[in-house]
């Protein structure tokens, strides 16, 4: 009688709750909620209590496969890998190291991503990996390091409890995305009085309970900042110590402002000017302000922009460099800072050291023993094309679903279809696996050592609980033992540990951080620059990563996409708090399936009437890219003339309708705005 | 609710008494209210307090659970079980500010056919001076 | 305390399969099975964890063994609830009571911080009535609406009030049910999803308050079982977790257990 | 639901005028054309008739209807008609359903918009309903071909004899020592005056000899458990302590016991018997009994005296009860009625004087071979000079029972009579209204009039012992609107019938229903007067109301004939409309078991098992489990929800 609780970490949204899974003789027989974690404190949401769901699914890959004649068929370890060394070989002699690509893994390990990013410098030696974070933050990483000199969440969980005074919430459902980091919310609202602003086009959760609740037109959240900051600066609640003090840029960044007048951004945005100014001195008077977001400010073609913006409302009101406020992106994935911090980015090693940089290819050339000195790589959107053009000839995928997750899927599908060699590493047939020429079968996260980084630069400890199904292997293994069939060194690691061993000497941020000391603590937020050093919680305190906080002069400008008489709606897109993307995961997890068994879009009624819907119970949803067939959820939580998708189901993926139109410096798509048209289905009127 | 307010009963009855005392009525062509809707159930026994609450948030403005006399069930003891669920019910849902008068439990027999008239004119007079249930459950 | 609770541990180890408790390892705090062996320094009894499920759960997939558990008031209760219930086999249980703190039935509004079956600690004064509770006939109904409506529409659905809690034992939750409540909503509809589960309650809280510490949303929900208990105390003369020759009050006649005179509203 | 799409046909009754004159049925029809899976709608003048299911059954067979819906009278009148005519088209019963839009709207709602809106409302919920819907099969058991006979009266007896006649097992089962119930303690029957042991008496002696006739007197029923034509009862047979095989009935230990007992039960207290008695002289069957409360072996633990002299060696002080495990396919239920005691209303001052007796003990009385040989004296021995015989006691009166007794009047003329006859002594009766409807009833009334007994219209008020012991009766006289008084020798009371002190327990026992009076509920008051709500169960003789000989006689022999009926047919169909345990939902904690009041519900491998032959589909047990794990077949949560926002969708 082996009796188990192996405390981990949870997968679904980069708050980083923990739990303890349950095991009975080496089967999984429960979850309990982990009491003495800082984040989760015992409480968990329904995606934590059932992240174990999909563990035992009998779709899981249990055995590597190759594709004979058309059909991907069971092969051994050895022939999938020497079928892969050997093939990835010959295409780097013959096109050179940027002919392959590489997606690694926001849903990974922080030392899996590491390997991949040394597999793909030093082994491949291309720069050409990414991953999703291109997908939900990459605007964040840009537009943050241009303001402050670092990309990530400035402050913590935590602090949201016990210091924030005023919440401002802009594009982030966050009772939906990120549950356990909304329960400080509410009880901060709760219990300490805290001011609770929301702007956001649907009336989510946190909207219905909040102090102050602004409804938007989506894509001009510039407009809307802008708006902020003008009353902000006319009624003279800013900080002008802080600004006098700290940053850099503020008169130019003024003059742009002093146009958004609250009538003109009504004009724009639909927010009535009134309660513009509410909002503005609700934030302005309440410090320490807490401003958080997500991918409703960064998946636009202005995402860089509107992060920027972010970014100047809280140097304007001082709002930095103490506890409580900030800029706080939450990350949408388990381990997408991490993934970032490892170097899985085209343009980054670990620790955001450019590639660029001489010296830290020297560094890394070092210890590694060679690495690549092509410069910048491609982004996750740059390399599907380069698929289809040929450009790219082989991709190496761990854990990533393109073919849902991207935008405009038929264009990706296209693409992905022309892959000369496509090698897809994860535990079930995803959508993308099913075009794969190799496929291999990776390990869960109750099956593999680790840790991820949560969306507030907490490194946590990730646990095995059980063994990986069949001949399934944890991912870091897989990596280890594919760059030695390259005959590669440096990949004889005997357990994660001794990978983060590794992170540590080469990546500054992450130099203090041992598993004997998360052992110890539980974690730890990076920076953490000495094996001593107690981690950082909040950054920015007393000067900027850049020295001073630099403002941009932001202008407004209209999504890529627009309604017109063809395609009247504005499709926005996002979460449902009981699925997870591509719900490769979730939508195999009983008790999440039973909630939203199947994709819905959520409408206006005076919309629903408009189409002539009556009573019925699916539409078509269309746009200049595709279309989807789907149920219909009408609600008056919605702006009329916005229609929202979640985008979990691939059946009828949201994706299928985006628009592929990206941000021109972060490479992000515009997911959250594009123009369709919605008809009621006939069929099914009885 | 523009025009004057019609509230929507629903009225349980279990098929041996209170159905039975209904057709009674019927028969004696008692004029009783059209906002009481029947839902025939074999005893009182069977209407569940999932069910109740799933009436109301269906949005009736009201709900009556009718069976037979204690110590005439058809099934000898099936009202006990509602004579004890009903008002626990009826405190929970004051507890959260649905008035529990919108929540009644009757005995009416098969020979009582005036008398359900009587129960169910009083209620539905009753529910109409309370008003619609939805300004009480609106979320 | 915990030192007695450890060398009883030790010396029921030697007659017993096995001893259900809270071990501290690493970071943190979490159930577990002691067996003969283990290091008994590692038994701890906070935080608080809803053991007598893990029992349940242990009986039902071992249909021989015999378990000793460490066990506060609550536990204890819970565990007269669940073996009236065929939960949990009372001939292969021993319980090895102690009492909590007076701080701890503070904080709990615990009427009965201690066990019947007490080995160890002297019970402490039982905590207050929850203010709430206390005042809450003096409320309006206006203001219990209001009151509710507002705590209800945080309620993120992740059904950690069930889950935690040792009385839902249940295969099948009528909560999930969509014959009762919408699925896929978020808050979950009114009334049915939180008052479906209060009638439950009714008959099965044994107030450990584990549904409120794992309430993301931050629920009094026990103001609303406090209520029921103390109804069904009223109404019918059952204590949830008293005693386990009591039959569920619901499911008797009024012969077997009459009903008393219903309280106002 | 099945897979296969619903077709549902909606079918508008117009009942004549009943239901067309208030409801709009034309609008009903349009509006159930607009609703999901309705095929086809039309309306028909009656419904019910032959080719208004004609109608119906057409459109199962050209149109492909696999549901129906018919809006017409109350399901408990039609629906199994139509149940039946949708099964004569192969279509299963259960696929159709009922909405009542005449008892429930036509007939009680005037005004036309407002009953043609809930017209609507009732068939949208119908269709809602029916189409969730799950066809469910009727099974069958075979009837074990035996009758138990509860009651031994002469109720009981001409059962037990018309069951037996028939050529099945009956057991005939009698609390007391001997069969005969109270006929047996009459003197004579109205009008006829004909001797009521003498015409009694053979059909007691045929039942005791009947070949398949099992006699269980000095018995009880303990427990019934089982459904129709499977009933399994347990006999508790009470320790006579007299070998009823050895028995020869000589009487002798009768004589020789030493102790004695006031006889309260056949002799109504006016006479002791022994410690060891037989009820009465004709008593069946002819074995005494020993009274443990009397007799003195039993109390002081010596004398033995009846031992000594019993010839045969029948006394058997180690006797135990016994109890008798039977099986039988159908029960009569006949265990009659108890007097109303006076004692209960002061102003008849009954106990107070020995002189004012019930018509009971007056017919113990009358009879030769009662306490006075037949004749009628008063507590003193003398023959009384005046009689007054006070009608409705007990019965008629606010308070104590409200209904007519119905055989008072005619016993209370017949003792006017047998007193007049005997004593010569004047009788005045005092009566509200006199009730003589029967056979050659109102002729004896008119007979007994002419014999000059003084009729006084009002109830006798009062009666009050005067200092010499003779009684005073005051009355209105409301034919001559005076207050009379009259003082009198004897008072009779003719004290109403009522049920049996312990019907609540024995309605219990049989799953009997009990009307407003507390006798037991038959089925229908008119169309199944001799049915109960448990199906098998049968009711007869006064165990169901008060009624006189011949009534009794001709009900017993009806509720035979329906006996007979389930006999015969051999086999019963179960319905399949019972709960459903739901396996995989069960958690096994057993809150559903005590709920049940047929014990359908057991626990099988840790999870609830309903027996659906036991189950009479009440439902109470799915209100009960807090999984949802027990389904009410064809009252499925989710039909009854569909139903509701049927009623419940504006429109």
């Amino acid at each position: 009688m082996d009796y188990r609780n192996t405390l981990t970490t949870c997968i679904y949204c980069g708050a980083g709750c923990q739990m303890y899974i349950e095991t009975i003789d080496g089967q999984i027989t429960g979850v309990w909620p982990a009491k003495t974690n800082q984040i989760s404190q015992g409480r968990l949401c329904i995606k934590g209590w059932n992240v174990t769901g999909f563990v035992d699914s009998p779709d899981r890959l249990t055995t590597p496969l190759i594709r004979k004649d058309g059909e991907l068929v069971p092969a051994g370890w050895d022939q999938a890998l020497s079928l892969i060394a050997g093939k990835l070989r010959a295409v780097r002699q013959e096109s050179g190291p940027d002919s392959i690509g590489i997606l690694a893994s926001a849903k990974c390990t922080n030392e899996e991503n590491y390997l991949m990013n040394k597999f793909a410098r030093a082994v491949i030696g291309t720069n050409n990996i990414d991953h999703c974070a291109r997908l939900c933050h990459a605007p964040t990483v840009v537009g943050l390091a241009a303001a402050f000199g670092s990309g990530a969440m400035t402050n913590s969980i935590p602090e949201f409890e016990t210091d924030t005074n005023c919440f401002l919430i802009m594009g982030s459902n966050t009772s939906e995305g990120h549950p356990l980091i909304a329960s400080r919310i509410m009880k901060a609202q709760q219990e300490r009085g805290a001011r609770l602003v929301v702007i956001d086009p649907r009336e989510t959760q946190l909207a219905r309970i909040a102090d102050l609740y602004l409804p938007f037109r989506p894509g001009t959240d510039v407009a809307v900042l802008n708006g902020l900051m003008h009353v902000i600066i006319s009624e003279g609640l800013e900080d002008r110590l802080f600004i006098a003090g700290r940053t850099e840029g503020y008169e130019e960044m003024k003059a742009v402002v002093e146009q958004y007048t609250p009538e003109r951004v009504e004009e724009i945005s639909g927010v009535p000017a009134d309660r513009l100014r509410q909002a503005a001195r609700m934030y302005a008077q309440n410090r320490p302000s807490a401003f958080i977001y997500s991918m409703g400010i960064t998946q636009h073609t202005t995402g860089v922009d509107n992060v920027k913006s972010v970014a100047n409302l809280a140097m304007l009101t001082g709002n930095l460099g103490i506890v409580g406020a900030g800029v706080n992106p939450l990350r949408g994935q388990n381990n997408v800072q991490g993934a970032c911090d490892m170097g899985a980015l085209p343009n980054v090693y670990p620790g955001y050291q450019a590639v660029t940089s001489e010296e830290v290819q020297k560094k890394f050339q070092d210890v590694w023993g060679s690495t690549s000195h092509t410069g910048v790589g491609l982004t996750v959107t740059e390399m599907v094309n380069a698929v289809g053009e040929g450009r790219l000839r082989a991709l190496y995928v761990m854990a990533e679903n393109p073919m849902v997750s991207d935008p405009d899927l038929n264009h990706a599908r296209r693409c992905l279809e022309r892959a000369e060699f496509l090698v897809v590493q994860d535990i079930f047939l995803s959508e993308t696996a099913q075009l794969a020429h190799v496929v291999l079968p990776g390990a869960a996260f109750v099956e593999k050592d680790g840790t991820f980084t949560a969306t507030d630069r907490r490194v946590q400890r990730v646990r095995k609980a059980v063994e990986p199904p069949g001949e399934a292997r944890a991912d870091w293994e897989i990596i280890c033992l594919l760059a030695q069939k390259m005959g590669a060194t440096g990949f004889d690691f005997a357990s994660p540990k001794e990978i983060m061993e590794e992170i540590a000497r080469l990546t500054p941020s992450y130099a203090g951080i041992s598993y004997e000391r998360l052992e110890e603590l539980g974690f730890l937020h990076w920076p953490c620059p000495a094996p001593d050093h107690p981690g950082t919680p909040v950054l920015h305190q007393g000067r900027f990563a850049r020295g001073l906080g630099r403002f941009h002069a932001v202008e407004f400008q209209e999504p890529a996409e627009l309604p017109d008489a063809d395609y009247p709606f504005t499709l926005t897109t996002g979460r449902s708090i009981f699925h997870f993307h591509t719900g490769t995961m979730t939508r195999r997890t009983a008790k999440l399936h039973q909630e939203v068994p199947e994709a819905y879009i959520e409408m206006h009624p005076d919309d629903a009437a408009r189409i002539g819907l009556n009573g019925g119970r699916r539409v078509r949803v269309s746009s200049r890219r595709g279309q989807i067939e789907l149920g219909v959820r009408v609600t008056r939580r919605i702006k009329p003339g916005v229609v929202f998708i979640p985008f979990h189901f691939a059946e009828a993926a949201a994706n299928a309708l985006t628009n592929a139109a990206i941000d021109p410096t972060a490479k992000i798509p515009e997911y959250k705005v594009c123009a369709v048209r919605v008809e009621p289905c006939h069929q099914d009127v009885s | 609710m523009d025009v004057e307010f019609e509230p929507r009963i629903v009225a349980f009855m279990c098929n041996w008494c209170t159905y039975a005392g209904a057709d009674n009525a019927g028969v004696a062509r008692l004029q009783s209210p059209a906002n009481v809707l029947p839902i025939r159930v074999m005893c009182s026994g069977r209407v569940s307090p999932e069910m109740v609450m799933r009436v109301f948030r269906a949005g009736a403005d009201g709900v009556l659970v009718m069976g037979c006399h204690l110590g005439d069930c058809h099934y000898a003891s099936g009202n006990h079980r509602t004579a004890k669920r009903v008002p626990l019910l009826k405190n929970l849902l004051s507890y959260v500010g649905i008035n529990p008068e919108r929540l009644e439990l009757h005995w009416v027999s098969g020979s009582e056919g005036p008398r359900f008239v009587e129960v169910t004119r009083a209620f539905t007079e009753k529910i109409r001076q309370l008003g619609p249930l939805a300004q009480e459950v609106a979320e | 305390m915990i030192e007695e609770i450890r060398t009883i541990v030790a010396g029921l180890l030697d007659e017993l399969d096995a001893v259900v408790a809270l071990r501290r390892s690493g970071e943190g705090v979490a159930p577990h099975l002691f067996q003969k062996g283990d290091d008994l320094s590692e038994l701890e009894i906070a935080p608080r964890y809803p053991l007598m499920t893990l029992v349940s759960r242990l009986h039902k997939r071992f249909p021989a063994i015999r378990l000793g558990v460490v066990a506060r008031g609550c536990d204890e209760r819970a565990y007269i609830e669940m073996a009236k219930r065929n939960q949990i086999d009372p001939d292969r249980l021993s319980i090895i009571g102690f009492a909590c703190t007076a701080e701890e039935a503070q904080e709990c509004y615990c009427a009965r911080p201690y066990p019947q079956q007490l080995l160890v600690g002297t019970p402490p004064p039982p905590g207050p009535v929850n203010p709430i509770v206390a005042e809450y006939d003096a409320l309006p109904l206006a203001e219990r609406r209001a009151f509710w409506r507002r705590h209800f529409a945080r309620c993120i659905k992740c059904y950690g009030c069930r889950n935690i809690c040792p009385e839902c034992f249940c295969e099948a939750c009528a909560m999930e049910d969509a014959v009762w409540v919408e699925p896929g909503l978020l808050a979950p509809p009114f009334p049915t999803f939180h008052l479906i589960r209060a009638m439950h309650m009714a008959s099965r809280c044994v107030a450990c308050r584990e549904c409120e510490h794992a309430c993301p949303a931050h629920i009094p929900l026990t103001v609303l079982y406090d209520l029921m208990r103390r109804d069904m105390e009223a109404l019918l003369g059952y204590v949830p977790g008293a005693d386990i020759a009591a039959p569920p009050p619901l499911s008797v006649t009024l012969e077997e257990t009459p009903l008393r005179v219903a309280r106002g509203h | 639901m099945t897979n296969e799409e619903a077709r549902i046909g909606v079918y508008i009754c117009e009942c004549g005028a009943n239901i067309a004159a208030t409801v709009n049925v034309p609008e009903v029809v349009e509006f159930a054309r607009t609703l999901p899976h309705v095929a086809v709608a039309r309306m028909h003048k009656y419904t019910c008739s032959e080719p208004g299911q004609n109608m119906i059954k057409e459109d199962i067979k050209n149109l492909g209807i696999n549901r129906v819906v018919v809006a017409s009278c109350s399901p408990r009148m039609h629906e199994p008609t139509f149940q039946t005519a949708v099964a004569s088209a192969g279509l299963n019963p259960y696929y159709f359903a009922m909405a009542n839009i005449r008892e429930h709207v036509s007939w009680v709602i005037r005004d036309q918009a407002q009953a043609t809106q809930k017209a609507r409302r009732l068939v949208a919920a119908a269709v809602a309903r029916v189409a969730l819907q799950q066809e469910l099969f009727a099974r069958t058991q075979k009837v074990t071909p035996a009758a138990l006979v509860v009651g031994g009266g002469i109720a009981g007896i001409q059962a037990a004899l018309t069951i037996a006649d028939a050529g099945y097992k009956v057991y005939l089962v009698e609390r007391l020592p001997s069969i005969g119930g109270h006929m047996a303690q009459l003197d004579k029957t109205f009008p006829t005056l004909d001797c009521s042991i003498c015409i009694l008496g053979p059909k007691m002696v045929d039942a005791s000899r009947h070949p398949n006739i099992q006699l269980l007197s000095y018995s009880e029923v303990e427990s019934v458990s089982g459904y129709v034509g499977n009933f399994d009862v347990r006999i508790r047979k009470k320790a006579r302590y007299v070998d009823e095989e050895k028995c020869t009935g000589c009487g002798t230990c009768e004589t020789k016991c030493p102790s004695k007992a006031l006889d309260t039960v056949f002799e109504v207290g006016l006479k002791q018997r022994k410690a060891i008695y037989r009820l009465y002289g004709q008593a069946i069957p002819n074995v005494p009994v020993i009274d443990r409360e009397a007799c003195i072996y039993f109390l002081k633990g010596k004398c033995r005296a009846c031992e000594k002299f019993c010839g045969p060696g029948a006394i058997d002080f180690e006797q135990q009860d016994q109890v008798l495990d039977l099986k039988v396919g159908t029960i009569v239920v006949a265990t009659g009625f108890a007097m109303w005691d006076p004692t209960r209303l002061s102003q008849y001052s009954y106990g107070k004087s020995p002189n004012i007796i019930t018509g009971l003990q007056f017919e113990r009385m009358s009879n030769a071979s009662g306490p006075t040989a037949g004749q009628i004296l008063t507590s003193e021995g003398k023959t009384p000079e005046r009689v007054a015989i006070i009608h409705c006691v007990g019965s008629r009166d606010h308070h104590a029972h409200e209904y007519c007794s119905r055989i008072c009047c005619m016993y209370a003329l017949k003792h006017a009579h047998l007193v007049h006859d005997k004593t010569g002594a004047e009788v005045y009766e005092f009566y509200m209204d006199m009730r003589a409807f029967g056979k050659g009833y109102e002729e004896f009334y008119e007979r007994v009039q002419g014999e000059g007994v003084y009729m006084v219209r009002g109830k006798g008020a009062e009666v009050t012992v005067l200092p010499d012991g003779r009684l005073r009766v005051t009355g209105e006289n409301t034919n001559l609107g005076l207050l009379v008084s009259v003082d009198v020798d004897m008072v009779v009371l003719a004290s109403a019938i009522e049920a049996q002190p312990d019907a609540a327990r024995i309605g219990a026992l049989f799953g009997l229903g009990r009307s407003a009076d507390g006798f037991f509920a038959e089925a229908h008051p008119k169309l199944r007067p001799v049915e109960t709500n448990t199906d098998g169960v049968f009711l007869a003789g006064c165990a169901q109301g008060p009624k006189d000989v011949p009534d009794t006689v001709a009900q017993a022999g009806a509720a035979a004939s329906m006996a007979l009926a389930l006999l015969n047919k051999g086999e019963v169909t179960i319905s399949p409309t019972v709960a459903e345990v739901v396996r995989e939902r069960c958690v096994g904690c057993g809150d559903c078991l005590p709920v049940c009041p047929y014990t359908a519900i057991t626990r099988v491998e840790g999870k609830a098992q309903v027996n659906q032959a036991l189950c009479k589909g009440c439902g109470t047990c799915v209100a009960t489990c807090p999984s949802g794990a027990i389904e009410a077949l064809h009252f499925t949560d989710e039909q009854l929800v569909a139903q509701i926002e049927g009623v419940l969708a504006w429109m």
